[in-house]
């Protein structure tokens, strides 16, 4: 079943047209990647979903309900929760509160304990260090953090702008594991990605963007073996 | 000739004609007291905005104490007419220099701040300059400085006036002018196309502050007695209005603003209340339906048939 | 000794100064940290709630407490109002003509004031009485007692609300990083009116205290306590809670000082070369961090 | 080697924000005439690089020379008025200007004329504006521009501004030009003409050119030499050809670790 459908969106920014028509779809339960080079329109895609741009034209539907042009604020109640590109955590804040703040629309006190042992769990650093600043965190464990600060909403659809700047392929390696466990475990995933080898070795199904244009789609695997990504990426 | 210098020429005949029926109209016994001052009140509160206009609508740096450099001029020229006997000219000229130098020495540390910081400090630092005035026994400390000589006139302020009309407006037109538009269009570019910024900042305060301290030496001899509370940030905020009312990098549109808010006061003086209402809901509407003032940065001249009519006086070929 | 005596009983009386400029520094900082405006009009929204704590002591009759709560709340919706009428349409316009329309909304306070209450400065009835205690030869009045009570009390409580509920965790976000504060599913209008709200409410116990503490409140009583709030605010690092109270304390004592010791008549002055010092030396105040301009 | 000295060196610059190393040890030159460009992915550096060149950051440690001399430390309009000129990745016009007060804002550093001369509309005023107007329309018409002289920049469309910056830039009459991303949010035919254009102004003008830029069939058709970065640091150095078949930069761009 289709759970995000987006039907040929156009944004701008200002004068810019940075989005061209963009159309895809998300099932429920899949990892799907949109990969691409700098300024392909990656994030701006991701930012329309979320609610922090608004398409001039076209439908984004999640679960049946349209949703483009809503606030940021109400999307994340709808069930999608965006790990921002350059993490964005609240530097000046504890890890603890972090997390609180991305359990913010959420009243059920018991479910969010729980959510909050699932967090721990899954990135132990987090824990040992949720009275820190969350700004004192390296930049990996702040990619933890806000990964875990998205889930505190539990959403059912998580939007990743580029887990992976910044990072060491080791912990690349690492935030990736994790990201396919999040997904076996329940939630859809939608992933930005410029490092495209990684994002199609867990992705099921990829998008390629090319100056706000979706190039190529189809099944991550297959992608991966081909030679047009390179070429997407490096022209020629 | 030179089309450009041409129409400068026109421009100076259109003003001394204006200057001729005023004038004429003042001698002829046409125009009584009140009205007389308020005309007055008008060539030096133009003066004001229009120098003001220069740092705060021509390069951008938002400056809220232009009354302090008003007060120094005014007091420097009391002191060298009263005390020292010196000329009006010569007095005026003082005044232009001390505030000129006082601007300088001001804006070359205060205008490394931007926005709204900038504001404050010009505000506090013309609170300042106003505060020092009353402490100052030798010009009268907060009672005022008494016993001023009447030496402003109409013919005085308008020629000053026209003075810096010409000057304002050939600085904005050339390229160090448009050194100081592009400070206030984009600072980073600015800097990026070769201008001094900092340079540019600090002479546009400083020439600002001078011809501010001209209308305080004339504004000063209007009246028998000057009083530090003549220049308290109140008194800026109103040249301030003026520009922003009339439009922030419009000569023309200060010249209307200093025009509108003079006559606004003289009309409601006996409601000093409802003319400070009218002038807030005024900004407030002004910066939500049109945030660059009634001309933005349009001149006069700049309207299609006044420029035909410019044109065809001034002999420019199409 | 005299000097040192003199010396004590000036920083007494500063520090009760300095706890006014706090209480709206507060506000100020507040609403920088969040909308990046200074809210010009903020001393007049003090000069607002001293009247309507005038009104409740003395039309209405309410003990003083009572008084101060029902300014402090109804001031709160003031300041609410004014940011729905004047600042939000203006929420993506260039900060200077949010800063004018400031202005505005301040003249517009002031002489909408002074039409309805006439210029002429009210005597605040004497709600303490001819308290004072005598410490060592130093004199603190009952007016002064109060000050540091409520003073303290609306800071614990401030401090309470942002950081421990949810709301206060909101504004801390918000004000850090609006965009990302939205992806939490914080409603940044909701906050931002929140924040005026408090802000407005703390500004009209201080309005409400000079009252009592001065005795006489004006419709343009305002202007220059937020002037020095404002000096306050960016002395200890404009946007920062802790700041706006030590640079209200330090700006009350050195205030007191210079009135003290030098002339009253250089008391603002002093406060307003301090504003220039900083600005200068160390513009994010002194507990601000240094940020770097983006190109 | 001695006629053939660079006309921009950068020798083991480092530049550090609140303890991180946005470059690190950077060399690189650029020769007269050249046209270079220089690539990266999202946040390696390449910005810093063209603000290090202006003086709009000062470096850390390490020096950068303009015909041998050490620029280091001067300020961004000290640069600009010794021949470096640029344009930014986010467009800086001077929006509310007219298209050809912009580009007459750009020949600020060599006007002569003083203060006295402006305010009394005398000596070298009239002849120098109208030279100025003249080679400012001369300008813009060679960046199909002229016929939006008198309108307002922010009213253009997209290309036409990013046109305008260059045209601007090149009004400082630079030796060495600084495009940042100057193709970004253009369509494939805008950038076409684009690559074209910046091809004849380097030959008409006698320009270095230095190019960051993300397109990369605009980097690979017109740049001679292309540097790589990665977090700061050149990771690879050559012709159009040798960079695309580079596996470092594969690996930089694609990434090489996969989870199978």
């Amino acid at each position: 079943m289709s759970m995000l459908e987006i039907n040929d969106i156009n944004v701008y920014y200002g004068a810019i047209h940075a989005i061209k028509g963009v159309s895809l779809n998300v099932n429920e339960g899949e990892i799907v990647t949109l990969i691409g080079a700098n300024g392909a329109g990656k994030s701006t895609t991701l930012r329309t979903i979320s609610g922090l741009l608004k398409p001039k034209t076209g439908t984004i539907k999640f679960l049946d309900k349209d949703i483009a042009g809503m606030p940021a604020n109400k999307i994340v109640r709808e069930g999608i929760s965006q790990v921002p590109e350059g993490r964005k955590i609240f530097a000046e804040m504890t890890v603890m509160e972090n997390l609180e703040l991305g359990a913010f629309i959420r009243e059920d006190k018991d479910g969010i304990a729980q959510d909050l042992k699932m967090v721990f769990g899954r990135f132990p650093r987090l824990e040992e260090r949720k009275l820190q600043m969350a700004g004192t965190l390296s930049g990996g464990e702040q990619q933890m953090l806000a990964m875990g600060r998205a889930l505190m909403s539990r959403p059912k659809l998580l939007l990743l702008d580029e887990p992976s700047m910044g990072l060491a392929p080791l912990l690349i390696k690492e935030i990736f594991n994790i990201i396919v466990d999040i997904n076996q475990t329940g939630t859809t995933v939608l992933l930005v990605e410029q490092n495209a080898n990684m994002a199609l070795s867990i992705a099921n199904r990829a998008y390629v963007l090319e100056t706000g244009r979706i190039t190529i789609s189809g099944d991550a695997k297959k992608l991966a073996a081909s030679e047009d990504i390179r070429k997407a990426y490096l022209g020629g | 000739m030179n089309s450009v210098r041409r129409r400068d020429l026109t421009m100076l005949i259109i003003g001394l004609i204006i200057f001729g029926v005023i004038q004429g109209m003042i001698s002829g016994g046409m125009i009584g007291a009140f009205w007389q001052l308020n005309i007055i009140l008008i060539c030096v509160n133009v003066i004001m905005a229009v120098s003001l206009n220069l740092i705060n609508g021509y390069t951008g740096q938002f400056s809220i104490g232009h009354a302090g450099f008003m007060a120094v001029g005014s007091y420097v020229g009391v002191v060298a007419t009263t005390n020292f006997h010196l000329p009006f000219i010569v007095a005026l000229i003082l005044g232009a220099i001390c505030a000129g130098i006082l601007g300088f020495l001001i804006g070359l540390p205060t205008l490394r701040l931007r926005g709204d910081y900038l504001a404050i400090a010009t505000l506090g630092l013309g609170e300042i300059i106003r505060i020092v005035i009353m402490n100052i026994e030798y010009v009268g400390g907060a009672a005022g400085f008494k016993g001023i000589p009447h030496l402003t006139n109409f013919a005085w302020v308008y020629g000053a006036m026209l003075i810096t009309l010409f000057f304002i407006k050939n600085f904005v037109n050339s390229s160090h002018g448009r050194a100081c538009i592009a400070i206030r269009e984009n600072e980073i570019a600015a800097e990026a196309m070769g201008v001094n910024t900092t340079k540019y900042k600090v002479m546009a305060f400083t020439i600002g502050a001078a011809f501010a301290g001209i209308a305080g030496g004339l504004f000063a001899h209007q009246f028998y007695l000057i009083s530090p509370n003549s220049f308290t940030f109140l008194a800026s905020f109103n040249y301030l209005i003026m520009v922003v009312l009339g439009g922030m990098g419009s000569i023309t549109g200060s010249i209307a603003g200093a025009f509108v808010v003079t006559f606004i006061s003289a009309a409601l003086a006996s409601f000093p209340e409802v003319r400070m209402i009218i002038y807030a809901l005024a900004l407030i509407l002004l910066m939500f339906y049109r945030p660059q003032g009634l001309f933005g940065y349009m001149e006069i001249t700049n309207f299609t048939p006044i420029k035909k009519v410019l044109d065809k006086i001034s002999g420019k070929e199409a | 000794m005299d000097f040192v005596h003199q010396l004590i009983q000036q920083l007494i009386n500063g520090v009760s100064l300095g706890s006014i400029y706090a209480l709206i520094a507060l506000g100020y900082t507040m609403i920088y940290g969040i909308i990046k405006l200074i809210n010009f009009a903020h001393g007049d929204i003090y000069m607002v709630g001293a009247y309507l704590g005038f009104f409740g002591v003395t039309a209405a009759g309410l003990p003083i407490l009572p008084a101060l709560l029902i300014s402090m709340f109804v001031t709160g919706l003031l300041g609410m109002v004014v940011e729905k009428l004047a600042y939000k349409p203006l929420r993506h316009a260039p900060r200077i003509s949010i800063l004018i329309t400031a202005i505005g909304v301040s003249f517009f306070l002031e002489y909408t004031g002074m039409y309805f209450v006439t210029p002429t400065p009210r005597t605040f009835p004497d709600v303490i009485g001819n308290i004072s205690f005598n410490a060592g030869g130093f004199i603190i009045n009952g007016q002064q007692v109060l000050i540091f009570a409520i003073t303290i009390i609306l800071m614990a409580l401030l401090t309470y609300i942002v950081q421990k509920t949810k709301l206060g965790k909101a504004m801390r976000a918000a004000s850090f990083d609006t965009e990302t504060a939205q992806l939490m599913g914080i409603d940044a209008d909701r906050v931002i009116s929140m924040t005026f709200f408090i802000g407005s409410s703390l500004a009209a116990a201080a309005g409400v205290l000079v009252g009592v503490y001065y005795n006489t409140i004006d419709p343009l009583m305002g202007i220059m306590p937020g002037l020095k709030a404002f000096v306050a605010a960016v002395l200890g690092g404009i946007g920062i809670l802790p700041g706006a109270v030590v640079g209200g304390i330090i700006l009350g004592v050195i205030e007191a000082l210079v009135a003290g010791f030098l002339s009253s008549t250089f008391r603002d002055a002093a406060a307003f070369a301090i504003l220039i010092l900083v600005l200068l030396i160390k513009p994010t105040g002194l507990f601000g961090k240094n940020t770097h301009e983006k190109v | 080697m001695a006629e053939n000295k660079p006309l921009l060196k950068a020798e083991d610059v480092s530049e550090v924000f609140g303890g991180l190393k946005a470059v690190a040890d950077f060399n690189f030159y650029i020769n007269k005439g050249e046209l270079i460009g220089l690539i990266g992915p999202n946040g390696a550096g390449k910005t810093t690089i063209f603000n290090l060149i202006t003086g709009v950051y000062v470096p850390t440690t390490g020096d950068i020379q303009l015909d041998g001399e050490s620029i280091v430390g001067q300020k961004p309009y000290e640069i600009t008025q010794r021949g470096i000129a640029r344009t930014f990745q986010n467009i800086r016009l001077f929006s509310e200007l007219s298209v050809l007060d912009n580009v007459k804002i750009a020949y600020h550093c060599h006007v002569k004329y003083g203060l006295i001369e402006t305010v009394l509309r005398m000596g070298r005023y009239f002849t120098e504006e109208n030279e100025i107007t003249a080679e400012s329309l001369k300008l813009l018409k060679i960046f199909k521009l002229d016929e939006h002289a008198y309108e307002v920049a922010k009213n253009l469309p997209y290309g036409a501004q990013r046109r305008l910056e260059i045209a601007r830039a090149l009004a400082a009459k630079p030796k060495l030009l600084l495009l940042d991303e100057p193709a970004a949010g253009m369509n494939p035919q805008e950038t076409h003409e684009l690559m074209e254009m910046i091809r004849w102004i380097r030959k008409q003008f006698g320009l270095t050119v230095l190019l960051i830029e993300h397109d990369m069939s605009l980097v690979m058709g017109i740049c001679e030499r292309i540097y790589v970065l990665e977090y700061g640091m050149i990771i690879a150095e050559g012709t159009p050809a040798e960079i695309q078949n580079n596996p470092e930069v594969i690996r930089a761009y694609l990434g090489t670790e996969s989870m199978n």
